[in-house]
């Protein structure tokens, strides 16, 4: 059954309830170069594999860029 | 605002970390960030601001902070923050991904002239100073807002030269005259300045430091400017220190004044 | 008006001669002639000007020369003169007391502003040229004055940026600039920088260097003075070379356009 | 932030009643209150600021206000006030006395360089505004002020070109430019104007008016001062209505380029 | 130069005739000289230039005379002259072509920025001086070239504010003054003038009048901007004659300084 | 019995409960030139001479001057 | 037979020998507008009846015209 | 029999004709520290011991000071 999420203010699914660490793999993210906000609530590094994604999560995924 | 002292001595003190260069660096708007390195050995600065912004699944970007030296103290700011909760609510992330607690406070509501908000930038920086942030707001230099930051736990105030990345130079000299007078915490010109002439004169006026993005970021050659503007911060400082002379309206002659073959001569001129 | 290139040969040439440094120092109203070594190396410069005095038999003075190193290049000036014949006469007692053959032309007949004549320059520059000196004239930024300078046989032009000692900047910018485009000679902005971001701004604008002496002279601590000058000096130049980015009069983000958490944001400003 | 229009119509127009005049005098520190009628003539002023104190029965002092005469539209300021709450109290008082509605809100807490809180100001408005005065603030230049201002019903926005009393001129003029473009409310320009030309430059970058007290006040002929403001004003205002040309780098030859006896000249230039 | 006086005999004295206007009118570029009357009437300015040329027989053009009002002082200028010799020549044929004996003289051998040549003007002046000319000669603002001036016979002395045409403004002032003070003739600012503040600050400087062209003719209205001119350069005059008071770096209340409701206050400031 | 007042921020009495009209003639002031603010109310002119003053009435009496 | 003259730095000619008025109007030219030098010498208005033009006269027709 | 002279536009005079190098001592000038124009010539160090003064000789005696 696929999950419904709010990433970076967009929808999107995935197919079945999967890890973090999972989702940001499937986009080809590094987990050492972005921030993410797991329904408004920030996730270690170390706690990206133990949140398992369900039904309405919002996610937040960020990274640092050149700024003054 | 700082005194004067001895130049071996002579530190910005932010938040209880002593730093020797006087000049923060801003990195947006590089052609490539893998110019940080050079730009960071070239001005000498040892605080560098960043941005942080939402994934482009689209483009591939790479991650700004591998090309930032470890020795160098970062600054995340919070741009894009319309107002306090949102500047809080960066801040805060900004720290849980490990950026240390320094926090360039920015609220800005004007998309034109990008001036910042000072009500809303008095209430980010009294909420982050309360959770142990090191706070340095961005504000329109205005004597009342700054006096509310000292109150509010700010590290430091920073005032803007003339609008973000117009390169306009240091256009709020008298206002910001007066925050370096009467505001007991370091005052840091941000924004506006668009040579190092312009960042010579704002720490020859007794700034305490600089912070330079577009000026550098827009040169032809990033690297050299940021060079450049390392050395004029380090000009107007150690003018600031070595106490300048006074103006004077007519001319004072720097050879004698006696004259050179003149008998009984006042003083024909000559120059210096 | 000199082109860009690489750093490594980014000289001022002289007569014949390259320099690294691109200030350069008078050496009237120090408080005692000892300090010139210390400025010196502070400073970085390489070349000097001296006067050249009738002895006072009533009181013991000692002999500038012997506290100015070897490798340095002396320019004796013209001062007390009043007319191209002094100027002249100056000029070849200077050099045949061993001095060499730079000289800096000065002729003043006012008393009150110690403006240069230029007519009277010119008319030195040229006998003296012939004779084989390498002659830096100090004038006003007139642009026909100049002219008739290169042609005289000048080996640079040196405006005025403010009368002698008033330390009142680089007042006459907008002629000074007009000398920089259009003369084929160094263009050495002499008299009335009183701050580091005054030559650094000079320079920026395309001067090839700066001549400073009150503004040293008179600080509270003339060798930290004479380092500052000699950093905002080389930052002017580096960042002519550069190549500065353009003003603006309203603003241009320094972060990322895009909101941090708006969608669809066209942008809240961020800094810089 | 004017339009332009027909010169018979350009009227200044402050809480529904037209002025013909776009300079406003403030009255304090007249060696004589009795200058005032000459004041006024001279300078052709509609508005005029007064200050409300405590009766000194120590002193024996006049009324200022037989010294106004009668078609004058007066405007009590807050002056004194340290906060919201005092403005508003001022206000009431000098409305209840006769003074009509005009008020403009003053709220200083600085005592060095006066200058103005922009806190307090907006919340003392927003109260006025509702009681039905029309409200002129007096503020630092700060954008996000002035919008909040707007906001709150104000009447026009009148920020300062410098400290008040220091004569310095139009020293935020980069900040003013900014209200000006942004704000859609009359923009006067109060305090630190302290020469005809200043108060004419800020006419001519498009300010609605100006208002004028210590550089009248402190001329050694503040009648004949108040009527060079007067026509400053007016030559800025027609100025900006007039559409000014634009500023060159290079010269542009004001008589014709073709040379007077030269063949096929293509120019020996010709001034104005 | 001037000294003050009662306005009502504050005249501008050229050559022997009294002048109640201060401002001058270049009559170059306009679109058409039928606007001359207008924009003498406006201006209220009673001498005006005009430049002598070839007939160029392809194109018809009128007589530019017939658009000037009878009682106006012409003054032609000896534009397209390269040296003296030619000068003289213009001035010899526009006197003999009856239009009296006032001349601007004007020398220019640099076509880009169209800088005058003070050595030839010096010569020029000389020689129509002693031929009974009024020579009123444009030149850079050189000390000892309007030294040489006054020696020579000229009635006045012109200097450049900025190039001719620019409208870049009183860049010079810092030169000008210098003539102000040490010349004892009127000092007319000629060129460069681009907005009525401009001419104002000449003015209140102490200069005795202004000569504008470019700004009006290239104004969107020229006959509302020659109005404009005429009431700064009055303004100007005004102000320098009524004695301005002094500047000062901290602000000086313009409201009295006991509190409003504060016992014992030493004052919460107040604006002006 | 005295009545005690506080006149602009400074203590002051009177001998008898008198009006306000009378104070101020007391004290040389012409109630035309003058704004009184009587316990925090303003009062008309024409109400100058209904107020009587009673122990610990608070008096400010203001007037317009020259400012900026 | 023909006679060449140079005006305004150009060579010109006319048919024969004639008066500078005649030359003028020739040329469409009010003579109370222009001004002529005539071989480096103004010629008066009174005077342009009496001048007649010759072999390599050298003539420069000039103008008042808007000048700063 | 006393020698006139003129030293730095002042009158001076020595008992009797001696040499420049001399006359330098006397005045305790160290000949390496100073320039001497005599009669309008410069002369070179090594000859200011063959110069000998005599009546009305000017001498200007020179040395470098701080100048800008």
């Amino acid at each position: 059954m696929p999950v419904h999420l709010i990433v970076n203010g967009k929808a999107a699914q995935v197919t079945e309830p999967i890890r973090l660490s999972e989702f940001l793999a499937m986009r080809g993210l590094d987990p050492d170069s972005v921030v993410v906000e797991y329904n408004l609530a920030i996730i270690p590094k170390e706690d990206l594999g133990k949140t398992i994604l369900k039904e309405n999560d919002r996610l937040e995924i960020l990274r640092f860029v050149g700024g003054g | 605002m700082s005194g004067g002292g001895e130049q071996m001595t002579d530190e910005l003190k932010i938040g209880g970390r002593d730093f020797q260069s006087r000049l923060l660096l801003g990195t947006g708007k590089l052609f490539s960030d893998a110019l940080i390195p050079e730009i960071v050995t070239s001005s000498g600065a040892q605080i560098i601001t960043v941005a942080l912004r939402r994934i482009d699944f689209e483009s591939e970007t790479e991650n700004i902070l591998r090309h930032i030296p470890r020795d160098i103290q970062l600054m995340p700011n919070t741009s894009g923050a319309r107002n306090a909760d949102e500047a809080v609510r960066i801040a805060r992330i900004a720290r849980a991904a490990g950026c240390g607690n320094l926090i360039k406070i920015e609220v800005i509501a004007d998309n034109k002239y990008l001036m910042p908000d000072g009500y809303e930038t008095v209430r980010a920086t009294e909420i982050l100073a309360k959770e142990g942030f090191i706070v340095l707001p961005y504000v329109s230099p205005d004597l009342m807002v700054a006096k509310r930051l000292v109150d509010a736990g700010a590290a430091a105030v920073m005032p803007l030269g003339a609008p973000i990345g117009s390169n306009r130079g240091l256009k709020t000299k008298e206002l910001i005259r007066i925050l370096i007078d009467e505001i007991d915490l370091p005052i840091i010109v941000d924004a506006g300045l668009g040579k190092p002439s312009h960042a010579c004169e704002a720490m020859e006026m007794g700034a305490d430091a600089c912070l330079v993005n577009t000026a550098i970021a827009g040169a032809r050659d990033p690297v050299a400017m940021a060079g450049a503007f390392g050395k004029a911060v380090q000009a107007g400082r150690e003018a600031y220190l070595a106490g300048p002379g006074t103006e004077s309206l007519v001319a004072a002659a720097s050879s004698p004044l006696t004259g050179f073959l003149h008998e009984n001569s006042t003083g024909a001129g000559r120059s210096g």
